[in-house]
């Protein structure tokens, strides 16, 4: 039983994509018929350094298994600098998280430019694997009516 | 025991745009059920909460009259998560209601009174309740005259445009609009309503004042009616506060020992004045 | 311990006076006595008769730039310690005052006591505690007792790197030894070793007892946004109420907004009421930024916090 | 009717009591960290704490609370009222400040027309074991609040440690029900002096010292006073002290969910946060600490007596222990009392 879910569990990802290159890229792999894991539901974002850890966070508590973050490759970036500032914080949060003990491997990046449209397929390929190598997301995830463990034993009492 | 946080259902009648912003909208709504709409007895200057599931509640006061059978009329001014999600209702919904709540208008004490109703903005709401209560035959006779001057910032954000005019036809009511700034097509008063009400000077004799506005506007018209001998005991007004309960449990609306749900919304300055000036 | 503290104190009190007389400053925020032992409180000292209700000891846990926000419009004098320098340095970076607007007044720390731990100790409840060399004496209905004070230390002060304030306008006192009691974070090296999963179930079941009064926030000098995600209505990033994933949300998201930013003063996990372990995250995102961009707060006065600048050769092995 | 209760029979007791009833009791959730919580063991409760991090009040009125549920089937709302308290409940070692503090809550959520029905199914379908304070905190002031370490008003049964066993007084019907308990013995006289010496003992040692008479008047005068101006200036603002604090009864209303599916939900909100009383405008009525601490002590010592001819304080002390920045309400008090308050300018509070 077990493993019938296990084997039929699709990781749901959740990417965020910059303007500018890797939204880009995938619509080039796209185009270019290149296939790539469906797994994926893609936000585009300005540049990756408008990302927000806090975006990241409330879509691992929402219940995605899995973030992808991309964005142009150094040196690259429209603003000029947004994906070295995105990079820091990148690299903090994929720390902390590890540190916390929800998998750091749970939130990914990436640089794909405008014309890797094979290497966004690539990437995309990578993650799910490793997303599902890490199995559906338990940890942090908010459950409907799971308004309990703060007063323990609330919902079935109060 | 009658549970007083459970919303009772109500479906969107009609919903219209008041002003040429956009920002106020009136909902008319009327009762699914048939004893609800029996149990519903109200006086002009209650409110209620309005309540979308899913977004919240918010208190409006009631812009209908009593006197205005089987619907409510609510005028909401688009700021928050709630009165967005108001804004966005379409006719035929249903939504919540709990009330009516707070104490309304001194309708009694108004018996055998000159009323002057002074508004401002879209704080006009409940003051429409009161002068097409006032003004309904069953009622005109129990008041004397009645004033009423009511003013926005430009033509277009008056509210009840098609009511004013029939209000300025009646001779059984003054009624004097005035606006901020005019525009090419404004025949009316323009001026500030606490310099109108200098220019109109009802007298204070027999009379009591009704006024809600932004705090702007009463901070300038109070001086004003003292000027005209107004005592603060005959000076009613509402106050808004922020508020989520409406039954005085939940705390957030008390100024001093009142609780502007329960107590108020409607309050005479004399009672103001001994209450810290927490609004 | 307590011979220094009184020395320290009375200095406190003389440049105390001098700055009101002088009208150098509007205020002098500094430590007065608490109404319970083990306690002090911060207070505001508006008039130079009253420097004499400023003291100086091992019990003055509170971080007082948190009050700089609150007193913005005023030239205000504060008795700092070095974490709480640190973070001055850290708001000066964020451009939360002008820099005449502020008197530091340092006082190189003899690290704070813990008055928890202490109060776990005994059995019966502290009525009376002071300090004599070394010791702390505690006495209650019917005990006395003399403990070690280097064993009741706060977390945070163990591992301080930085007693001695970094800048300040008068260095109270002599420069302390910089070396920290342990050189690395025990309880950060002993926290790493463990699973993932005894890791997130620590982390679960200390978050599990918030009760969501927000201390941790209101007390952090670093935390003044105007509106704090978890208020913030539209949009909505949190429920309110009290569901484990709402509870690690905020508490995951406080600490991280912390990064580069920490003096590690540990104010948050003292204001704590239900005693949640919280320095363990933000000490550990100190390390980081140390390890990873070699940074740390309230050293260098012109730094840019970590995540606001970036160097083109930064770390990216993580990156595919 | 006064029985006693050997500690030995203390957990099959709890056992009994358990089959019957739903029981909560302090337990502690970390060392030194305890709160009232539902028993599932009788190896849980831990009745050490003198004085319990958060208050009995959660059990009556939980720190956070689901109104009802809804769903939308159609264009219907359904809505599912969630009051409904299924089995009676015990509640176990709440202290006399607490149980009092209950009732203080009560008058407010009875009310004359619109009564919390929340709030009141889980108080009438209660019953109160209240425990006596053996060993008060100095931080305690509940005599001068009008209470006392022994207070009987509001429990059904009353214990009283007497070291190896409990004394127990059954005080109302409620109470009563349990006379029959099989662990419950007879008294002797001896017992009788031992409770009689402890609680003059106790008495004495809580004392009199905070001038709480009378402040209700005091405070009439001070509105608008410079008191204000300074004792608020410690205050950052969080809301250990309304949490913590047995009597403090305020709430916020939110949805949870969706627009299809969810709940409406109510939380515990404080005064001193600024949210609190924010405007949509963006207008606030508290706009700075200063009022908010006015109105956190004010509604305490002066509204809550111009309604209910009490005060909205017992004396808990939680609200000192606790507070991040030493805040002492009793210094508030007893500065309203003073005719020159020491150090009043320089606000020491």
């Amino acid at each position: 039983m077990g493993n019938e879910i296990e084997k039929t569990w699709e990781p749901k990802i959740l990417a965020f994509l910059c303007n500018w290159c890797s939204y880009a890229g995938a619509d080039l792999a796209g185009t270019s018929r290149i296939q790539y894991p469906p797994n994926i539901r893609v936000i585009r974002v300005p540049c990756s350094g408008r990302i927000n850890p806090l975006f990241i966070l409330k879509a691992l508590q929402s219940g995605i298994d899995g973030v992808l973050v991309s964005g142009c490759h150094p040196g690259d970036c429209h603003y000029i600098s947004g994906n070295y500032i995105g990079r820091r914080k990148s690299a903090t949060l994929k720390r902390f998280l590890e540190y916390l003990g929800i998998e750091g491997d749970r939130v990914q990046f990436s640089w794909v430019s405008a014309a890797e449209g094979g290497k966004f397929s690539q990437v995309v390929g990578e993650v799910v694997q490793d997303i599902k190598k890490l199995g559906s997301k338990k940890r942090f995830v908010k459950k409907e009516n799971s308004r309990s463990l703060g007063v323990e034993g609330q919902e079935k009492t109060f | 025991m009658k549970n007083p946080y459970l919303p009772i259902p109500m479906v969107v009648r009609k919903a219209s745009v008041e002003t040429t912003d956009r920002m106020l909208r009136t909902l008319e709504l009327s009762f699914l059920n048939e004893e609800d709409a029996k149990a519903f007895r109200f006086i002009p200057g209650q409110f209620c909460e309005l309540s979308i599931l899913g977004k919240g509640e918010a208190p409006f006061g009631i812009a209908s009259s009593p006197t205005e059978n089987g619907s409510l009329k609510f005028t909401i001014n688009k700021a928050g998560v709630v009165t967005t999600a108001l804004h966005h209702l379409e006719e035929g919904t249903e939504i919540g209601i709990r009330g009516p709540l707070g104490n309304g208008y001194p309708i009694d004490l108004f018996k055998g009174k000159n009323i002057l109703v002074i508004g401002g903005g879209f704080a006009f709401t409940t003051l429409r309740s009161l002068i097409v209560y006032l003004s309904h035959p069953e009622n005109r006779s129990r008041v004397k005259d009645i004033t009423v001057i009511y003013g926005a910032r430009m033509p277009g954000l008056l509210l009840y445009k098609e009511e004013l005019t029939q209000w300025e036809k009646r001779s059984d009511l003054k009624l004097v609009v005035t606006v901020d700034w005019g525009d090419k097509d404004w025949k009316g008063k323009v001026g500030l309503v606490p310099n109108v009400l200098e220019e109109v000077a009802p007298s204070s004799e027999n009379t009591y004042a009704v006024i809600c506005g932004p705090p702007i506007m009463i901070k300038f018209t109070f001086p004003k009616l003292m000027a005209l001998r107004f005592p603060n005991e005959r000076i009613y007004t509402s106050l808004e506060k922020r508020m989520k309960c409406g039954i005085g449990k939940c705390g957030r609306c008390n100024i001093g020992h009142l609780y502007v749900c329960k107590d108020g919304p409607v309050f005479s300055y004399a009672q103001l004045e001994k209450l810290p000036k927490d609004y | 311990m307590e011979e220094r503290s009184k020395a320290i104190q009375d200095r406190i009190r003389d440049k105390t006076k001098e700055l009101l007389s002088k009208k150098a400053v509007d205020l002098i925020i500094g430590f007065g006595e608490g109404s319970l032992p083990l306690r002090t409180t911060p207070i505001f000292i508006r008039s130079p008769e009253d420097v004499d209700r400023l003291i100086w000891n091992s019990f003055c846990e509170n971080n007082l730039a948190t009050y700089l926000h609150k007193f913005a419009q005023f030239k205000v004098g504060l008795v700092v310690k070095g974490c709480d320098a640190r973070s001055t340095i850290a708001l000066s970076l964020e451009k939360r005052f002008k820099p005449d607007q502020l008197f530091l007044i340092g006082v190189p720390c003899q690290r704070m006591v813990d008055r928890r731990k202490v109060k776990r100790a005994m059995k019966g409840e502290i009525l009376r505690a002071y300090e004599q060399g070394d010791q702390i004496i505690v006495e209650g209905e019917d005990f006395k007792k003399a403990l070690n004070r280097n064993d009741f230390l706060y977390p945070s002060c163990q591992v301080c790197p930085h007693r001695t304030p970094t800048q300040a306008n008068i260095l109270i006192g002599d420069p302390v030894d910089e070396s920290p009691i342990t050189e690395t974070h025990p309880e950060i090296v002993e926290f790493e070793k463990k699973s993932p999963e005894e890791r997130w179930r620590f982390f679960e079941k200390e978050a599990s007892r918030c009760i969501r009064c927000y201390a941790c926030r209101e007390v952090c000098p670093m935390c003044y946004c105007n509106e704090c995600f978890v208020d913030s209505s539209n949009p909505k990033w949190i429920d309110k109420g009290p569901s484990p994933s709402d509870l690690e949300f905020y508490h995951i998201v406080r600490a991280y907004h912390q990064t580069g930013r920490c003096s590690g003063c540990g104010a948050c996990e003292r204001a704590c009421p239900m005693e949640i372990r919280l320095t363990y995250l933000t000490q550990k995102l100190n390390l980081d930024v140390r390890e990873l961009y070699n940074f740390e707060i309230g050293i260098d006065a012109d730094a840019l916090p970590p995540l606001s600048t970036f160097e083109i050769d930064d770390k990216q092995e993580f990156i595919k | 009717m006064k029985l006693k209760l050997d500690k030995k029979d203390f957990k099959p007791f709890l056992q009994t009591l358990m089959d019957e009833y739903d029981l909560f009791a302090p337990v502690q959730l970390a060392e030194g960290v305890s709160v009232f919580r539902k028993i599932d063991h009788p190896y849980e409760v831990d009745l050490s704490a003198s004085n319990t991090q958060k208050p009995a009040k959660e059990i009556f009125f939980p720190q956070s609370e689901t109104m009802f549920r809804y769903e939308k089937v159609g264009n219907e709302n359904r809505m599912t009222s969630m009051e409904e308290v299924k089995r009676e409940r015990i509640l176990l070692g709440a202290r006399p400040c607490d149980i009092e503090a209950i009732s203080i809550v009560e008058k407010v959520f009875a009310g004359e027309e619109c009564t919390d029905v929340y709030f009141l199914e889980k108080r009438k379908k209660t019953t109160i074991i209240g425990l006596g304070c053996n060993h008060p905190l100095s931080t305690c002031f509940c005599s001068s609040a009008g209470g006392d370490p022994f207070l009987r008003a509001g429990s059904d049964l009353f214990f009283i440690d007497l070291g190896e066993a409990y004394f127990v007084e059954l005080l109302t019907e409620k109470g009563m029900i349990f006379h029959k308990n099989k662990f419950f013995k007879e008294t002797n006289p001896k017992d009788l002096t031992l409770v009689k010496e402890l609680e003059e003992k106790t008495f004495e040692k809580v004392g009199f010292s905070i001038p709480v008479d009378g402040i209700e008047k005091r405070l009439n005068l001070m509105a608008e006073s410079s008191f204000w101006d300074r004792i608020h200036e410690k205050c950052i603002g969080c809301r250990i002290c309304t949490y913590l604090c047995p009597t403090c009864h305020c709430f916020d209303i939110v949805d949870e969910g969706e627009h299809q599916r969810g709940q409406r939900v109510r939380n515990w909100d404080s005064c001193l946060s600024p949210l609190y009383s924010l405007e949509t405008s963006g207008h606030n009525p508290r706009p700075t600490n200063r009022e908010r601490t006015r109105q956190r002590i004010m509604h305490k010592f002066n509204y809550f007596p111009k309604n209910f001819d009490q005060v909205a304080c017992v004396g808990c002390g939680r609200c000192i222990l606790y507070c991040p920045v030493h805040f002492d309400i009793r210094q508030a008090i007893i500065w309203t009392s003073s005719k020159r308050p020491k150090r009043f300018g320089g606000g020491t509070i």
